[in-house]
């Protein structure tokens, strides 16, 4: 009965608001326009934020332990460079994506040493890689455009699951997903999170490995990233050094105003992911409503500091209520 | 008073705090001149008066941002804003200027304090009362703010040639070989560093961001000096925006994208902590021109071009890696100072 | 069940333009044609949609324009989705990247939506027309001759162009470098190919690092509107005004004042408005009927005249423009 | 003393008169028509279990609450405060239990903050802010460099810039918020000396303490608060420990130190040669199951040091350490938790507990991988563990799902325990185990610690709460200056023995004679 409770009470809270919000903006966008609710238009806009998405899978862990990675996009192009480059050099398309993933994995894995290790703040360090990735990512593969990818490979990006009109980046987000949702929910590693994030001293005094826990979720962070880069690379079919520049910005805005707490110790993925398909859907509503994209800058900025403002002033208002009716029935005695 | 007698002199040492701090900006200045002396050695071009100039004209923007950006940062806080900031006062101020040709400099200059001013208040009204993680409050707004800018811009330009003589004369114009643009950034550098270091109000920023409980019942109005702050670092974003309609003439929607890591970056460098307490204008400044001076240095070097980003990035690690080193040892002087 | 709907209407669409294939003399009435630019806020892609606008207001086309505010490689993406979604008869654009796209327009044509590129190209199977504002050697080999006019063919020379991807700029910078292996080139030595992204600020202190760089720099091409002007006002505050040649691609309103004042002697453009308007009677004609787009057929074009089509579906606008003191003031755009 | 505690404070007018005054957070009544006076050249203890409304009463004096209805005189006037400032303009100084200063800033920064002496233009004169409060720093008989950063100050240093700014304001009034728990004996007597000092200088001084032995020392009159509450106020003769003791619980107490009789087993932690440079060195000593042994020492001397080596949490340079048979590797809490060690940390806030989690979760934490089934936790296990230990330690809760931030601080204490006994320990190491835990919960909290060794755990008790480590511990070893300087058995120990080993000092037994 009690678990009961919390749970409703759980999902009464920001990521239930959340949801509704996609369902309210799935149905003004078909309102408003008899091609948004077709099924081929909402495969495309979902298969538009399949990379901000699984970014933000990682980062919403990362954001929990009080961490931040600002460097993902730059990880995404530089692991583009990676598959790119090697690929046009004649290395096996296969070899080429596991070249990619070590790349994204050693990038995280530094972010983390110079965190953990040396102790420097995460958003310092990730303005830095930002900036060095993506400079990599240039030096790699300089103006060049990698493109010809074998058909095989850029379906992968571009196709939908056999029968379906599910993208496959979409249907690989929907399962790591859930995994990240079983993982943070549901094991040790998932509860040792929100402990660390909450209070990192009294995590490491109960015994956990703050500083393993935090370099792992880095490595996680550019692990996602590389995935990110073949999904990218190949559903554009083309490996730049400037890919996905700039949705770094996008990946956090996604996880904050899934309510995860910029401070750490709170969050869920369940509301990171309302928020990415919020995000997008709004974006894909804007867009074929031909409402101009400097609109939808502004709906997300709102959105964002409406994630956070609306909770808090709920709450000044509910003890504002709760003072005032105290004093009534003190008035009245 | 048996068992600790107190030796009269024991606190005649002269200032712990500003011997460390100067260290830190000694040690800024020394690798300044190194890069810009090993540029130099290399091609003596570098230190060319042309050359000298552009790259103080350079860093005068980021410099004016850094000290905005400074203010908020101490209080431990973050203003992503100022680069949208810098982009809508640059392109209204230039409407402005194409709508009254015959508008006094003075008049854009404070129509761009203005403007930011009331930009900052909206991230101070958030941060200060609405309780938003300035983080989050601040790419908020850097979001809205564009987009604002999108839509008023949509697809138009301000160009040099809209512009009257006298704004653009004011922007290459120089007092003693030293461009007006540098100056003005340098005299509200100095202002600031002054009342940061020498005013009980400029010390309530330090108190804030140090331990913003401890500020409140210190009687700091902390709600009120956050606002002040936000408003300040907007306010000195305006006045950027002037200065790069001012220094570039053309300003289209996206002038002054992506700043803001520039100036968190040359503030951090320059020694202020995103943990907030920690930090002076005349080493964020410094930073700001060191930051100027390497991408400067690689690019008459002819270091590929696209090398530069890279190299630039691992400087910017170098350098909070080192400044992390260095004050680490310094608190463990401190401790152990105590202790003997 | 949706995506049936969808089928059967491309299915339509396919048979109504083969019950035309008698081609058709007129222009249908009442088209649907998206305008997609590289970027609406730059102010050549704001002339050139422009042109668009007009040809479609005399042939009584509903069009519009839509699009990024940053021309990222992958931000065309959503808008050739809504294209697709809201059933338009056809698509021009100035792709941002030659080979991102290709997946998302080969749906299009497969949903019946005729594809003509201009400005910039995508890989010919991407688009049924290019509009070529003039022929990519022309342009490339010209503004060498003028440039080497303007040096006496001696001293170092550099080229400061777009983003490093841009299809348009690397084509013409490529038949610049053909040009310079002729042999009354053979004192002039191009040092370096600087990127200024098509930003502005970013343009001027390319200009200047490259000024700074190279004390023996003799002139300077720069293909691009936002470059040339940009580079031009550095020039035009520096001591190395009139020391430097600077020439390339610019629009007559942004470079009058430096034309005026000595800065820049010549350079080239064609009106950047001809080539959308040129676009949206190809793609009117295309979703008539009236070509398909082989070699030799030729189609009118309001009031610039009568086309042929080239190899490779390709259609020159024509030769650019020499704008210099003498001229400049009779043009205003 | 005698004379003013022999006069009748009616006739004189008090410095402050707080009537009435109640406050509610939401719908927690947290104070309910309190009153109080204070009178020059008192001290006054407030005595209350934690929770009873004492820091919520310090707040409203502060001015960082408001109160609900009541009035607040203050010298006189009627007074109504909307911030500190205002409170610390009408004189009114406090000392917080933690020290609310800036790290960043100087020492003379803190004391002055806001009220920096200014030179001309209304520029800051940092010699004069500099020779004011080495001024203030000698009148307290401290020698501290006041242009040097708090940050890296010991705690007692801490308190005592805090109670060199309360000396900068002048104040005559001075309320102080369990100022003496984190300070050695020594440093307790300067801060007294300090008090009696403003006392005689006419100031009233309000004391909130647990420490009864020291308001019986120091006080004069005293006021009992319960529940949020007014129990009752009187001069200090008319109160004994007993009494004080009954109206702060509202029920008859228990032995505070229920240390009954012990079977010693075998050497379950065992420290040889144990050394970390400018910390610690060459400390050896055991633990035997079933023993409770004390480490005191003043604070400083590396106790807590020695405690975090050999958990892992810190580095140590030299030496060994076994739990039972097994060598623990240096920095691995991991190895040391398995090898059946626990530790009780002395901050409970910053070390102890997660404070935003719940009272379930705090409680698991250290066993997060046992209460799986397969990958996945087990909600059960994890939901009968928590039940288990916190109904066998008698946690008063509402709900195991509260946050542990809304529990009383002896309550606290007890999730931090029923953390480190779900991990089945065979030592257990407890750090200040009752630093800032009331009366009631202090006797509970011993109460356990002797049932556990009394069922076979070895006890290493860090505490510097003397009356606590002869009541308790079998053994005590005294540590100074990062040596391990002697050893004394139940039998031998007494408050003069302990702290002559822990300052090496005789002279400490004079002063404590004459206090």
């Amino acid at each position: 009965m009690n678990r009961f409770r919390s749970l409703l009470g759980g999902l009464l809270g920001w990521e239930f608001s959340l949801i509704i919000l996609v369902g309210a903006a799935l149905l003004i966008g078909g309102l408003l326009s008899p091609d948004f609710l077709t099924g081929s238009n909402i495969s495309f806009l979902t298969a538009n934020f399949s990379e901000v998405a699984l970014m933000a899978l990682a980062m919403t862990l990362l954001i929990i332990v009080g961490e931040i990675d600002l460097s993902v996009a730059s990880i995404l192009g530089l692991c583009s460079a990676v598959i790119g480059i090697l690929f046009a050099a004649g290395v096996p398309m296969p070899l080429a994506i596991l070249a990619a993933f070590v790349t994204g994995g050693l990038a995280g894995l530094f972010n983390g040493l110079l965190v953990t290790r040396l102790g420097l703040p995460s958003l310092a360090v990730t303005i830095g890689t930002l900036a060095l990735y993506r400079g990599l990512a240039y030096v790699l593969l300089g103006d060049r455009a990698i493109a010809e990818f074998p058909a095989f490979y850029t379906n992968l990006g571009f196709g939908n699951v056999p029968g379906t009109l599910i993208p496959l980046p979409m249907a690989l987000f929907a399962v790591l997903a859930i995994l990240t949702i079983i993982v943070l929910h549901a094991t040790p590693f998932g509860r040792s999170l929100y402990a660390i994030g909450a209070n990192q001293i009294a995590a490491r005094f109960a015994g956990l490995q703050v500083e393993r826990v935090k370099l792992s979720l880095f490595v996680l962070s550019g692990l996602m990233a590389a995935l990110a880069s073949a999904v990218y690379t190949f559903r554009f079919a083309s490996a730049r050094a400037d890919n996905a520049s700039g949705f770094e910005l996008s990946v956090i805005a996604a996880v904050l105003l899934g309510g995860v707490s910029i401070f750490g110790g709170r969050g869920s993925v369940v509301g990171t992911v309302a928020a990415v398909f919020l995000i997008g859907i709004i974006n894909g509503a804007l867009t074929i409503l031909d409402v101009s994209n400097e609109i939808l800058t502004i709906v997300t900025g709102l959105l964002l500091i409406g994630s956070v403002l609306v909770p808090n002033l709920l709450t000044h208002f509910r003890t504002y209520q709760q003072r005032r009716r105290i004093k009534g029935d003190s008035v009245i005695q | 008073m048996t068992e600790r007698s107190v030796p009269a002199s024991a606190p005649a040492s002269p200032g712990w705090l500003s011997r460390l701090l100067m260290a830190r900006e000694v040690s800024l200045v020394g690798l300044l001149l190194l890069v810009t002396l090993g540029t130099a050695v290399i091609n003596p071009l570098f230190l060319s008066f042309g050359s000298v100039r552009d790259l103080l004209l350079n860093v005068s923007i980021i410099a004016l941002l850094v000290v905005g950006q400074t203010l908020v940062l101490l209080m431990k806080h973050v203003d992503l804003s100022v680069s949208s900031t810098v982009g809508l006062s640059a392109f209204l101020t230039g409407s402005l200027f194409v709508a009254n040709p015959g508008m006094p400099v003075p008049l854009a200059l404070l129509f761009g304090l203005g403007l930011g001013a009331v930009l900052g208040s909206v991230n101070g009204l958030l941060v200060a009362y609405g309780k938003v993680p300035a983080l989050v409050a601040t790419l908020g707004t850097l979001y809205v703010f564009r987009g604002i800018t999108y839509a008023v811009v949509s697809g138009g330009q301000i160009n040099a040639s809209n512009l009257p003589p006298s704004f653009l004369g004011f922007g290459t114009g120089s007092v003693l070989g030293v461009p007006n643009l540098v100056l003005l950034a340098v005299a509200v550098l100095i202002g600031f560093a002054f009342y940061l270091r020498s005013y009980r109000g400029g010390r309530e920023y330090y108190a804030v961001g140090s331990n913003s409980e401890a500020a409140v019942l210190a009687g700091i109005n902390v709600t009120r000096r956050t606002m002040t702050g936000f408003v300040l670092s907007g306010a000195i974003a305006g006045l950027a925006g002037v200065l790069y309609l001012a220094r570039f003439g053309t300003v289209d929607a996206t002038a002054g994208a992506g700043l803001e890591l520039q100036v968190i970056a040359a503030a951090v460098v320059g020694g202020v902590s995103i943990n907030g307490g920690v930090g002076t204008l005349l080493g964020a400044g410094l930073g700001a021109l060191l930051l100027g001076v390497m991408g400067s240095a690689l690019v008459t070097l002819r270091a590929p071009g696209f090398y530069q980003q890279a190299i630039q990035g691992a400087l910017l690690l170098a350098a909070i890696s080192i400044d992390m080193l260095v004050s680490r040892r310094a608190a463990k002087r401190l401790q152990e100072e105590r202790k003997s | 069940m949706k995506k049936r709907i969808l089928l059967l209407s491309a299915l339509a669409l396919g048979l109504s333009t083969l019950s035309f294939a008698q081609a058709p003399t007129t222009i249908k009435k009442g088209l649907k044609i998206t305008l997609l630019p590289k970027n609406i806020n730059n102010p050549y892609n704001v002339i050139e949609t422009q042109g668009g606008l007009d040809a479609a207001k005399e042939i009584g086309a509903v069009a519009k324009v839509v699009g990024p505010s940053d021309a990222g490689a992958s931000s065309q993406v959503s808008y050739i989705n809504t294209a697709i979604a809201q059933r338009q008869d056809a698509l021009v654009l100035a792709a941002n990247d030659a080979n991102a796209l290709l997946p998302y327009l080969n749906r299009a044509k497969q949903a019946g939506v005729k594809i003509v590129t201009m400005d910039s190209d995508t890989a010919v199977s991407g688009r049924t027309l290019f509009i070529n504002q003039a022929n990519s050697e022309g342009i490339g080999r010209a503004q060498v001759q003028l440039l080497g006019k303007l040096v006496g063919y001696k001293g170092d020379i550099a080229v400061l162009s777009a983003t490093p991807n841009a299809t348009n700029q690397n084509t013409w910078i490529k038949w610049m470098q053909e040009e310079l292996k002729l042999p009354r080139y053979k004192d002039m030595k191009l040092v370096k190919i600087a990127y200024g992204n098509d930003d502005d600020q970013k343009s001027f202190t390319e200009m200047q690092g490259l000024i700074q760089a190279y004390p023996n720099l003799k002139g300077v091409i720069s293909p691009t509107t936002v470059g040339i002007s940009a580079g031009a006002r550095y020039l035009s505050t520096s001591p190395s005004k009139g020391k430097v040649a600077l020439t390339g691609l610019g629009t007559p309103n942004q470079m009058r004042a430096f034309v005026k004042d000595g800065t820049v002697t010549a350079f080239q453009l064609w009106n950047p408005g001809d080539v959308g308007y040129l676009a949206t009677y190809a793609a009117a004609s295309l979703a008539s009927g009236m070509i398909t787009g082989k070699q030799g057929e030729t189609f009118m074009a309001g009031k610039l005249g009568k086309y042929t089509v080239g190899k490779d579906g390709e259609v020159v606008l024509g030769p650019p423009y020499t704008f210099d003191k003498a001229n400049i003031d009779k043009f205003d755009f | 003393m005698t004379e003013l505690q022999n006069m009748q404070p009616q006739t004189i007018q008090p410095l402050l008169s707080l009537s009435h005054a109640s406050k509610s957070f939401g719908p927690v009544q947290a104070l309910s028509d309190v009153s109080i006076d204070l009178f020059p050249g008192e001290a006054h203890a407030l005595l209350g279990e934690n929770g009873a409304g004492k820091s919520t009463f310090v707040k409203i004096l502060a001015g960082v609450h408001r109160r609900e209805g009541g009035s607040l005189t203050v010298a006189g006037k009627s007074a109504d405060f909307h911030s500190p400032g205002e409170a610390t303009a009408a004189g009114i100084a406090i000392i917080y239990q933690e020290p609310t200063l800036f790290p960043d800033l100087s020492v003379a920064e803190n004391v002055l903050m806001g009220r920096q002496p200014r030179a001309g233009l209304g520029r800051i004169d940092t010699r004069a802010m500099n020779a004011r409060v080495t001024e203030l720093l000698r009148e307290l008989g401290v020698a501290l460099d006041p242009s040097r950063p708090v940050r890296g100050l010991s705690i007692a240093d801490q308190q005592l810039v805090e109670i060199a700014k309360a000396l900068s304001l002048n104040a005559n009034v001075l309320i102080m918020d369990e100022p003496t728990a984190a300070l050695t004996l020594s440093e307790t007597d300067r801060l007294f000396r300090v008090v009696r000092a403003l006392r005689e200088r006419g100031a009233a001084v309000l004391f909130i303490t647990h420490r009864l032995e020291e308001v019986f020392a120091e006080c004069q009159r005293v006021t009992v608060m319960r529940d949020g509450t007014w129990v009752s106020t009187g001069p200090i003769s008319d109160y004994d420990t007993d009494l004080v003791v009954k109206q702060m619980v509202g029920r008859e107490l228990g032995d505070l130190y229920p240390r009954g009789e012990m079977t010693l087993g075998e050497v379950a932690l065992s420290v040889r040669n144990l050394s970390q440079p400018k910390m610690f060195s060459d400390i050896s000593f055991e633990v035997r199951r079933g023993e409770i042994v004390a480490l005191a020492g003043l604070v400083g001397a590396g106790r807590s040091e020695v405690a975090r080596a050999i958990f892992g949490i810190d580095p140590r340079s030299g030496g060994e350490v076994r739990i039972g048979d097994a060598v623990i590797q240096p920095n691995s809490t991991r190895a040391a938790m398995s090898a059946g060690l626990g530790l009780v940390p002395e901050d409970r806030r910053q070390q102890g507990l997660v404070m935003d989690l719940s009272i379930e979760r705090n409680a698991n934490l250290a066993i997060l991988n046992r209460l799986t089934g397969g990958l996945l936790m087990n909600r059960k296990a994890e939901a009968e563990n928590a039940q288990n230990w916190t109904s066998k330690l008698q946690l008063k809760a509402h709900r195991l799902s509260d946050p542990v931030s809304s529990l009383s601080g002896g309550n606290q204490q007890k999730v931090v325990l029923a953390k480190w006994l779900s991990t089945n320990p065979s030592v257990l190491i407890v750090d200040e185990p009752t630093r800032g835990v009331d009366v009631g919960a202090k006797a509970e909290v011993h109460k356990t610690l002797a049932e556990l060794a009394a069922s076979g755990l070895a006890v290493l008790m860090i505490s510097s709460d003397l009356p606590e480590v002869l009541g308790m511990a079998d053994r005590i070893l005294v540590m100074r200056e990062g040596q391990l300087v002697g050893e004394l058995s139940r039998a031998e120990a007494n408050e003069e023995a302990v702290m002559y080993l822990a300052t090496g000092q005789r002279a400490w037994a004079k002063q404590a004679g004459a206090a």
